[in-house]
C-alpha cells in the first residue's frame, strides 16, 4: 500500500460500465468500486446484472462501453485467462470446473508444478489436499471431480480461487449450495484474505450472511445501479427496499404451517423402500396438502431419497403406493404417470435444455407426459407459459428467449414452472429456493404453501433450516444415506433439526464407549 | 501335392471384378488347387498385409492384382526370400520390381484405349467429331492409360476432338449423371459426336442419359468403352452401343498353368502374358455373346 | 482421467482375442505374425495417436487419411521429380502439414465451427491437392528408401521389427507421455470436459486447439511418410478411409468420442485389435469380398460389446455409489 | 446463437443463390428448361434430381444429429435396400418391392437404433459396424455384380415424372412434408430437441429418450432405403458396390450447411434439405464447368468452408470479418 494518504485505496474501478445481449440491455452505466482489504458484497433480484457485470469485468463476455481500471491502471482482459493474469480470480456462478478431471488437476489446471516440463503428480496431489483441508475437505483429490457432489465442487472452484493468491477475488454466488459449516469455513478465509488486503467481491441472496461478512454493498436493478453503502449502515429493509424498488411483503417467518388441518390423505407412500449403496431403506408417507421437508448434511441421501421417490432411480427393495394402489417407479416415466413432479437440484446438467426457449422448457415435461399424439397446439403452449412467466414473474417476460441466457435464479422458476404446468398430485423440490432472490424466494415460499393448500403433496430438500422451518408440516432428517428422524408439528424448528442431524458425534461415540 | 495359392484381390468395386474373382475360382477349381483369396477392400495397405500373412502361412504362390503400380519392392523382396513366386494378375507393376515377380498375367490397358479410339477414328471417317470422355477414378492407373492411349490413337486425327471429360468413377451412376451435364452442356447434346468411356459401367449409365435426353445413343451419338461386361452387349444388340473393348476375366487360368509348369518343370514363364484386347461390335452377334457371359459372375 | 480400468479391459479383449485366432491357426502366434502386425499398421497407429488427442479434446479430424496421401505424393515428387534430399522433403512436409493442421484449428477456434466440417473440408482439400500434385503414383528409388525399409531388428522366431514399427512405438510411447505427464496434456483433458469451461478457468482454448490440430496434422504427416517407407512410393489415392480406421481404433481404445477420457495405450491397442481382425480374415482365406466386410463387421461388433460388456460389470459396484452425483 | 433465430436459412438462401449466380456463368444455359417426353428437362431439373438421394438422406439424418446421434450407415442401408429392390423387382410387383426394401431399412434403422439407445454405444462407431457389413450385406445380395431389372413399375420411379416433375422430385418433396407434419404435427419434434439439447434433464422431466432415440435411427434407415430403392431405380439396376458410397459424409454435411449443430438440438428438416440441394448445386456446376476432375474435391472444399463461414455465428459477412480484424488488432 504506497498510498498511506488513503487507508483504503481502490484497487478494482469499474466506470460507466454498458452491455446489451441484442435488445436485452443487462447492464447500463454501472459504476463499481472495491477497495483493497474490504469484502464488497454485490446484490440485486435475479437478473439484475451482477453475474453479467463480473464476466464483463473478467473479459469473458466484451463490454459495449465503459472503463474499468485494476489498482489505478486501465485494463480491458479479452479473457479470463487475461483477467487471472491481471490478478483478478473469479469464482463464476455455475461451477465452472470440468468433471472429468480429477479434483487436484481442477485446483491447479495451468499452473500445475512442473520439473522438467513435466507434471509433478504427487507434488501436486499434496498441495491439493493441503489446500482442501484447508476448507474442511478431505477427499481423494485423484478422483474425477465429478464423483462428488456440488458441494464439494463449488467448494474446490472456491480453493482454486483463493489459491490464486490473486489481487480481486470475485465470487458469484459461492454459498448457494453450502451448508453451514462450509459457509463458515469460507467466511474464515474470506477475512483472512481481507486481512492481507485482497479486495473480495460477493454476490449471494442470502441477506444473513451479506450482513455477517461484507464491509459495504452495491445494489444492482434492471442491469442499473441502485446504490452502494456501507453495510454497518444500511438497515435490512432499506436494503430490500434498493433490490425490489418496492416494498416486500414480509412473509410470514414464523411457522405458517398447520394452520387448517385438513383431510391429509395419503397422497403416496413407500414401505422398506431402498436401494442397497444408495440409500438405506426408509419408510415415509406424503399426504395431500403437506409439505415434508428433507433435512440433513451435505451427501446425507437427501437427493437420493427424491430420485427414488420420483423413480429416477429404481428401488431394489420395498413397496411405492400411489393413492392406495401399488405401483412400480422404474423410471421418470413412471413418476411422471403417476402424477409426480421433480426439480432436480443440478439445473444446469438436470433441469433445464439450455437451448429450446423458456417456451418449450415449461411445457416440457407436460407434453411428455401428455404423449407424442397429443402435441400442445401453439396457443395453448402460449398460454401456458404466458401464466407461468407472470405467476412466477420470470424475467425478462420473453418465453421465446432460450432459457440458458437467462440469469441462474429465472432459470430455477421455469423449472418450476414446467412442474406446476403438469398439475402433479406430488412435487419433488431439491434445493428450490437456490440461488433466488429474496423478492422470489418469499414468492416461492408463499406459493409452496399455496400449492399444498390446494391439495398438493411436497416433498422439499432444502439447505436453509429456516426455510423448511417455515413451511414443513413434517421433517425428516437424513444422516449417512438413511432415514434418521422425524419431526412433527411443534417439535419442528432448527435448534432440533440440528440436534437430530448432530446426534451423529454423539451416538458414535456412545457407540465406541 | 495339391498346390495352395494365395490371391490377395483388389476389392470388389465393380463387376468386373467379381467376375475376375470368380473366373478365378472356377479356373483354380478345374485344376484343384487351393486358392485363398484375400479381399483387399480396395487398399494397398491390405494387400501388403495379405501377401505377408500368405509368406507366413507359406504358400505355394501368390497372385497379386496390384490396386497401383508402385509400393510393392518390399513386400515382394520378403516373398522372394522365402521363395514363393509371385504372379501378377490384371495389372502390372513399376518396372524397378521386374525381377521381383514370376511373370505379370496382364493386358495393356493403353493398347485398350487404342483399339478404342482406332475404331472410332476409323468409323467416323473424315467427319468433324466431337468426343466427350468419361473417365475412370482420378488417380487410378487404369483411367489414366486408357485416357493415353485413346488420346494417342486419336491423336493422329485432326478432326476427333475430347470436347469434355470428367470423371464418372468407374459407376454407372455416377456415368449417367456426368453424361446428363454433358448433355445439357452441349447443346442438348448435338454438338455430341461420340462417347468413350473408360469402363463399360459409365456407359451403361450414359446410355441411359441420352436416353432421357431424347437422344439415340448407338446412332445420334456413337459410343465406345473398354471391358466387354454382359450389360454393354445387350445394349448393343438392342442397337443402343457401338463397340466395347474386351479385358477378360480371366487372368488366373493363364497364371495357373505358368505356376503349374514352373513347379512341376521348372518352366520360367515369360515375363509378360499378355491378354487379348479384342474389339467387339453389333457385328459380332452381341445377343449371343451376352448369353454365353452371363453365367461368369458379371 | 482414470485411464486404467478401460485400458485393462481392451487389453484383455485383445489378448483373448489372439488366443482365439492361435488356436484356429497356429501360425499366427508367431513373431513374424506379431511383427507384420507392427509394421503393417504403423502408420495407423501414428495417426491414431494423434487421433487420440483430437477425440479427447472434444474434437474429431476426417483429413488425416487425405494428409497421410498428400504426404506420399509431396515427399515422392520432391525427391524424385524435384530433386530435394529426402531428409529436406521430410522437413517440408511436416511443416507444411503442421500449418495445415494449424490453419484447420483456427479455423474452429475463430468461426466457431464444427471441427467434423472443417476437417471434412480438410479431407476434401488435402486430397484434392495431391491429385493437382499428381494423379499417377510416383515409385521412389533414393537410396535412403531401401536402406529404411531394409532395416529390421529380428526378433527370435523369424520375426522382424522394422524401422516403421519402431518409430511407430516410439510415437505412442511420446504420446503416452505428452498426454499423461505434460501441462499440454492436461489441457487437452480440460478442452474435452468443456471448451467454455476450460476458457473460464483460464486455459487458453484458441492456442490449445491450434495446436491438438496442428498435432494431428504433423502426426498425419508423419504417418504418410512411414507410408512412402511401406511402399516406396507416393500416391495420391493412398490412406483412402485411413480416417475411419484411425477413429475406430480411438473409440475401441476406450476413448469417448464425446472427449475429456481416453488414453494412447488404448488406441494402441485399438489398432492392434483392428489389425488381429483383419490378420484372422487373412489367414481363412476363404472369404470372400462380402464376407470379408460382414466378417469385419461381425468382429468389430464383437469386440465394441465385449468390451462394453465388461466396462459395465467394472463399473457396476462403482455406479451405486456415484449414482446421484456423476 | 439462437439471437439469429429470425434470420435462420438466410445465410443458406444466400449461398444458394451466389452458387447459382456462379453455375449461370459456368453454363450459360444452365435454367433453361424444357419439356422432354412429358419430363421437364434442364440443369436445374438435373439438380434437383440428382440432389434427391442425399436430400432424402439429410431428412432421416437430421433427426440423428438433433438427438446427438450421427449415422454412418446410410450409404450402406442404400446399397442393401436398392439390392433388395433390384432383385424383386421382375418378380414381384411394386409394393412388394417397396415393402421389402423398405422394411430392410427400417430394420438396419432399429439395429442402429438398437446399439445406440439399449446397449449404449457412441453412435459413430455403433454405425461403422453397420457401414462396414451393410455393404458386404449388400454385396452379399448381388453377388458383386450390377442386379439389372426391367419392372417398368421400378423404373418409373426412377425415370418417371408426375405433372413433369421427376418422380425422385416428387418423392423427396413428398418425403420432405411427410416428415415435417409427422415431427411438427406432433411432439415429437420438440421431443427429439429437448433429447439432443439435454438427454438427462428431458429423461428427468418424463420424455421417453430411449424411445426418441430409437425412433429417429428407424425413421433414418427407411428414408436411406427409399433413396437407396431411387438411385436403383434411376439407373436400373442395383450397384452393390458403389450405392451410396460415401453419402453419408455429404448427407452429414447438408444436416451441418442447414445449420443443425452436430452437439444436437434444434434442427430444421426444410434447411437441411436446402444443404442438400447447396451441395448438389456445387456439384452440378463443376461437373458443366468442363475443369479437369482433379479440380473436383478442391473447389468443393472451397466452397463448402466458404457457406460454412457464411453461416458462422462469429461472422456475418463482410462487416464481420473487418469487426474481427479490428478487434484482433491490439
Ligand atoms: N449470454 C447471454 N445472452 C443473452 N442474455 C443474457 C446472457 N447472459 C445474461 N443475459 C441476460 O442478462 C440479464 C442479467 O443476467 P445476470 O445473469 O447478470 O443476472 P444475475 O443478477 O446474475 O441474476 P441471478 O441472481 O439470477 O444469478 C438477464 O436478463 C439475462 O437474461
Ligand atoms: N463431506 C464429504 N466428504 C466426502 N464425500 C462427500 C461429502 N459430502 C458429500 N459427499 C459425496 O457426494 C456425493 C453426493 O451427495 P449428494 O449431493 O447426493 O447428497 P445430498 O444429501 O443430496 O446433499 P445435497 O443435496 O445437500 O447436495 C455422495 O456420493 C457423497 O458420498
Ligand atoms: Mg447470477
Ligand atoms: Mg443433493
Amino acid at each position: 500500500m504506497e498510498n498511506s494518504l488513503d487507508p483504503a485505496p481502490s484497487l478494482l474501478e469499474v466506470r460507466g460500465i454498458s452491455k446489451s445481449f441484442g435488445a436485452v440491455r443487462a447492464l447500463q452505466e454501472v459504476d463499481f468500486t472495491l477497495r483493497a482489504g474490504e469484502i464488497h458484497a454485490l446484490l440485486g433480484e435475479n437478473g439484475a446484472g451482477k453475474s453479467t457485470l463480473i464476466k464483463v469485468v473478467t473479459g469473458v463476455f466484451p463490454r459495449d462501453a465503459g472503463v474499468v481500471r485494476l489498482g489505478g491502471e486501465e485494463v480491458a482482459p479479452r479473457s479470463a485467462k487475461a483477467a487471472l493474469q491481471a490478478g483478478i480470480a473469479t469464482v463464476y456462478q455455475e461451477v465452472n470446473l470440468l468433471p472429468n478431471l480429477s479434483v487436484a488437476q481442477n485446483l491447479f489446471l495451468d499452473r500445475q508444478p512442473m520439473r522438467f516440463g513435466i507434471v509433478r503428480e504427487g507434488e501436486m496431489r499434496r498441495r491439493a489436499n493441503a489446500l482442501l483441508t484447508g476448507f474442511g475437505l478431505d477427499i481423494d483429490v485423484a478422483a474425477p471431480l465429478g464423483n462428488y457432489s456440488v458441494a464439494i465442487q463449488h467448494v474446490t472452484a472456491i480453493a482454486r480461487a483463493v489459491d490464486l493468491s490473486a489481487r480481486v477475488l470475485i465470487l458469484d454466488e459461492p454459498t448457494a449450495s453450502l451448508d453451514r459449516h462450509e459457509v463458515e469455513i469460507l467466511f474464515g478465509i474470506m477475512r483472512q484474505l481481507a486481512k492481507r488486503g485482497i479486495g473480495i467481491v460477493f454476490v449471494s441472496h442470502f441477506l444473513d450472511q451479506v450482513y455477517e461478512i461484507s464491509d459495504r454493498i452495491t445494489v444492482l436493478r434492471n442491469g442499473r445501479l441502485v446504490g452502494e453503502r456501507e453495510t454497518a449502515s444500511l438497515p435490512r429493509l432499506e436494503l430490500i427496499r434498493m433490490m425490489l424498488g418496492r416494498e416486500l411483503a414480509e412473509t410470514t417467518s414464523a411457522r405458517a404451517a398447520a394452520s387448517v388441518p385438513k383431510s391429509r390423505e395419503v397422497c403416496a407412500s413407500f414401505e422398506n423402500y431402498g436401494k442397497a449403496g444408495y440409500v438405506a431403506p426408509f419408510n415415509l408417507e406424503l399426504r395431500h396438502g403437506e409439505v415434508v421437508g428433507l433435512a440433513g448434511l451435505l451427501g446425507s441421501g437427501r437427493t437420493e431419497t427424491a430420485r427414488l421417490v420420483f423413480g429416477a432411480e429404481r428401488a431394489d427393495g420395498g413397496q411405492a403406493r400411489v393413492e392406495g394402489a401399488s405401483v412400480r417407479l422404474q423410471s421418470p416415466r413412471d413418476g411422471v404417470r403417476h402424477g409426480f413432479g421433480y426439480c432436480p437440484e443440478e439445473r444446469k446438467t438436470d433441469g433445464i435444455v439450455a437451448e429450446l426457449t423458456v417456451r418449450e422448457n415449461i411445457v416440457l415435461a407436460l407434453q411428455a407426459k401428455r404423449g407424442l399424439h397429443r402435441p400442445l397446439s401453439r396457443r395453448e403452449q402460449d398460454e401456458l407459459a404466458g401464466r407461468y412467466v407472470k405467476m412466477l414473474d420470470i424475467r425478462p417476460p420473453d418465453p421465446e428467449r432460450p432459457v440458458g441466457l437467462l440469469s441462474g435464479g429465472n432459470q430455477q422458476k421455469v423449472l418450476l414452472a414446467r412442474w406446476l404446468a403438469t398439475a402433479p398430485r406430488l412435487l419433488v423440490l431439491d434445493e428450490p429456493t437456490r440461488g433466488i432472490d429474496v423478492g422470489a424466494h418469499s414468492e416461492i415460499i408463499r406459493l409452496i404453501r399455496e400449492l399444498c393448500d390446494d391439495g398438493l403433496a411436497l416433498l422439499v430438500i432444502s439447505s436453509e433450516l429456516d426455510e423448511i422451518v417455515t413451511y414443513s408440516d413434517r421433517v425428516i432428517v437424513l444422516r449417512d444415506r438413511a432415514h434418521v428422524e422425524e419431526l412433527a408439528g411443534e417439535a419442528i424448528d432448527v435448534t432440533n433439526i440440528l440436534a437430530a442431524i448432530a446426534a451423529d458425534g454423539a451416538a458414535m461415540q456412545e457407540a465406541r464407549a | 501335392a495339391e498346390l495352395t495359392i494365395g490371391f490377395s484381390q483388389i476389392g470388389s468395386e465393380s463387376g468386373w471384378r467379381a467376375a475376375e474373382t470368380s473366373v478365378s475360382k472356377q479356373e483354380a477349381a478345374k485344376r484343384k488347387v487351393n486358392l485363398k483369396i484375400a479381399d483387399a477392400q480396395q487398399k494397398q495397405e491390405n494387400q501388403i498385409k495379405a501377401i505377408r500373412s500368405f509368406i507366413a502361412q507359406n504358400v505355394d504362390a501368390i497372385f497379386l492384382a496390384p490396386v497401383v503400380s508402385t509400393g510393392w519392392d518390399s513386400v515382394l523382396k520378403e516373398a522372394k526370400e522365402a521363395k514363393i513366386p509371385v504372379v501378377l494378375l490384371d495389372r502390372d507393376i513399376d518396372p524397378s520390381g521386374k525381377d521381383l515377380y514370376l511373370t505379370a498375367v496382364t493386358s495393356d490397358s493403353v493398347h485398350e484405349g487404342e483399339v478404342a479410339g482406332d475404331w472410332l477414328a476409323k468409323t467416323v471417317g473424315d467427319k468433324a467429331c466431337n468426343i466427350v470422355e468419361l473417365q475412370g477414378t482420378v488417380g487410378a492407373s487404369v483411367a489414366a492409360n486408357r485416357k493415353k492411349g485413346f488420346d494417342t490413337a486419336i491423336a493422329k486425327h485432326a478432326n476427333l476432338k475430347v470436347v469434355r471429360s470428367q470423371t464418372g468413377d468407374f459407376t454407372r451412376a455416377k456415368g449417367k449423371e456426368v453424361m446428363e451435364s454433358f448433355i445439357k452442356a452441349e447443346g442438348g447434346g448435338k454438338t455430341i459426336c461420340a462417347v468413350y468411356a473408360h469402363n463399360d459401367d459409365m456407359m451403361v449409365g450414359a446410355i441411359q442419359a441420352m436416353k432421357e435426353a431424347g437422344l439415340k445413343p448407338g446412332k445420334d451419338i456413337l459410343t465406345v468403352s473398354i471391358d466387354a461386361v454382359p450389360d454393354i452387349f445387350k445394349a448393343m444388340a438392342a442397337g443402343e452401343a457401338n463397340a466395347t473393348v474386351e479385358l477378360t476375366p480371366n487372368m488366373a487360368g493363364p497364371a495357373l498353368d505358368a505356376i503349374a509348369a514352373f513347379k512341376e518343370k521348372g518352366t520360367v514363364p515369360p515375363k509378360w502374358i499378355q491378354t487379348e484386347s479384342k474389339l467387339y461390335t453389333a457385328a459380332d452377334d452381341p445377343q449371343k455373346i451376352y448369353d454365353s457371359k452371363k453365367g461368369l459372375g458379371y | 482421467m482414470k485411464g486404467l480400468p478401460p485400458v485393462l479391459i481392451t487389453a484383455i479383449v485383445l489378448v483373448a482375442g489372439f488366443a482365439a485366432c492361435a488356436v484356429q491357426f497356429p501360425n499366427i502366434a508367431s513373431t513374424r505374425v506379431v511383427g507384420n502386425l507392427l509394421t503393417d499398421n504403423a502408420f495407423l497407429g501414428i495417426v491414431a495417436t494423434g487421433m487420440t488427442f483430437v477425440i479427447i479434446s472434444g474434437g474429431i479430424d476426417l483429413s488425416v487419411g487425405s494428409v497421410i496421401g498428400f504426404t506420399t505424393v509431396f515427399v515422392a515428387l520432391a525427391i524424385e521429380r524435384w530433386g530435394v534430399p529426402p531428409l529436406v522433403a521430410f522437413v517440408a512436409v511436416l511443416v507444411l502439414s503442421a500449418t495445415f493442421g494449424a490453419a484447420m484449428g483456427a479455423i474452429i477456434h475463430i468461426f466457431d465451427l464444427p471441427p467434423f466440417i472443417v476437417t471434412l473440408a480438410g479431407m476434401f482439400l488435402a486430397r484434392g491437392a495431391g491429385f493437382l500434385l499428381s494423379t499417377e503414383s510416383v515409385p521412389i528409388t533414393a537410396p535412403v528408401y531401401s536402406t529404411v525399409s531394409d532395416f529390421a531388428l529380428h526378433m527370435p522366431g523369424g520375426g522382424r521389427l522394422t524401422a516403421i514399427a519402431i518409430i511407430m512405438l516410439a510415437i505412442v510411447l511420446g504420446g503416452v507421455l505428452l498426454l499423461r505427464l505434460t501441462r499440454f496434456g492436461a489441457n487437452v483433458y480440460a478442452l474435452g470436459g468443456g471448451r467454455a469451461t476450460a476458457s473460464l478457468m483460464g486455459v487458453a482454448v484458441g492456442g490449445m486447439t491450434v495446436k491438438i490440430y496442428m498435432l494431428s496434422s504433423l502426426l498425419a504427416g508423419l504417418a504418410g511418410i512411414v507410408f512412402s517407407f511401406y511402399t516406396s512410393a507416393g500416391y495420391s489415392l493412398s490412406a483412402v478411409g485411413v480416417e475411419l480406421d484411425s477413429i475406430a481404433a480411438v473409440v475401441i481404445g476406450g476413448t469417448l468420442l464425446t472427449g475429456g477420457q481416453g488414453s494412447v495405450i488404448g488406441t494402441f491397442l485399438g489398432v492392434l485389435i483392428q489389425g488381429m481382425i483383419q490378420t484372422y480374415i487373412n489367414f481363412d482365406g476363404t472369404l470372400s469380398s462380402w464376407w470379408t466386410k460382414i466378417a469385419t463387421g461381425i468382429l468389430l461388433f464383437a469386440f465394441i460389446a465385449l468390451q462394453q460388456g465388461l466396462v459395465v460389470l467394472a463399473r457396476r459396484p462403482a455406479a451405486k455409489r456415484a449414482g446421484a452425483a456423476s | 446463437m439462437t439471437a439469429l433465430l429470425p434470420r435462420r436459412g438466410l445465410a443458406q438462401i444466400l449461398a444458394l443463390i451466389v452458387i447459382l449466380a456462379v453455375d449461370r456463368l459456368v453454363s450459360p444455359q444452365f435454367f433453361d428448361l424444357r419439356l422432354q417426353d412429358g419430363r421437364l428437362f434442364g440443369s436445374m431439373i438435373d439438380v434437383l434430381n440428382r440432389g434427391t438421394p442425399v436430400a432424402l438422406l439429410s431428412l432421416g439424418m437430421v433427426l440423428v444429429i438433433a438427438t446427438r446421434g450421427i449415422d454412418l450407415s446410410v450409404g450402406a442401408v442404400m446399397a442393401i435396400c436398392g439390392a433388395i429392390a433390384a432383385s424383386l423387382a421382375d418378380s414381384h410387383g411394386l409394393p412388394v418391392v417397396l415393402a421389402a426394401a423398405l422394411g430392410a431399412g427400417l430394420v438396419c434403422g432399429l439395429w442402429n437404433g438398437f446399439l445406440v439407445a439399449v446397449l449404449g454405444m457412441q453412435p459413430i462407431v455403433a454405425t461403422l459396424i453397420l457401414m462396414v457389413a451393410g455393404r458386404g450385406i449388400a454385396q452379399l445380395i448381388t453377388e458383386g455384380r450390377i442386379v439389372t431389372f426391367t419392372s417398368p413399375d421400378l423404373v418409373w420411379l426412377g425415370n418417371g415424372a408426375i405433372l413433369g416433375v421427376p418422380v425422385p422430385v416428387a418423392i423427396a418433396l413428398g418425403m420432405l412434408l411427410l416428415t415435417g407434419a409427422v415431427v411438427r404435427g406432433s411432439a415429437l419434434g420438440l421431443l427429439i430437441e429437448a433429447t439432443g439439447g439435454n438427454a438427462r434433464a428431458s429423461e428427468l422431466a418424463g420424455v421417453g429418450t430411449r424411445a426418441m432415440i430409437l425412433a429417429v435411427y428407424v425413421w433414418c434407415g427407411v428414408c436411406a432405403a427409399l433413396a437407396g430403392v431411387i438411385a436403383a431405380a434411376d439407373i436400373m439396376g442395383a450397384d452393390a458396390n458403389n450405392a451410396g458410397l460415401w453419402l453419408e459424409l455429404d448427407a452429414i454435411l447438408a444436416v451441418v450447411i442447414g445449420g443443425t449443430s452436430l452437439f444436437g438440438g434444434r434442427f430444421s428438416l426444410i434447411l437441411a434439405v436446402l444443404g442438400a440441394l447447396i451441395i448438389q448445386t456445387m456439384n452440378t456446376g463443376i461437373l458443366l464447368s468442363g475443369y479437369p476432375p482433379e479440380f473436383n474435391l478442391l473447389v468443393k472444399a472451397v466452397v463448402v468452408l466458404a457457406v460454412l463461414l457464411l453461416q458462422s455465428p462469429k461472422l456475418s459477412g463482410f462487416a464481420g470479418i473487418m469487426a474481427r480484424l479490428r478487434r484482433t488488432k491490439p
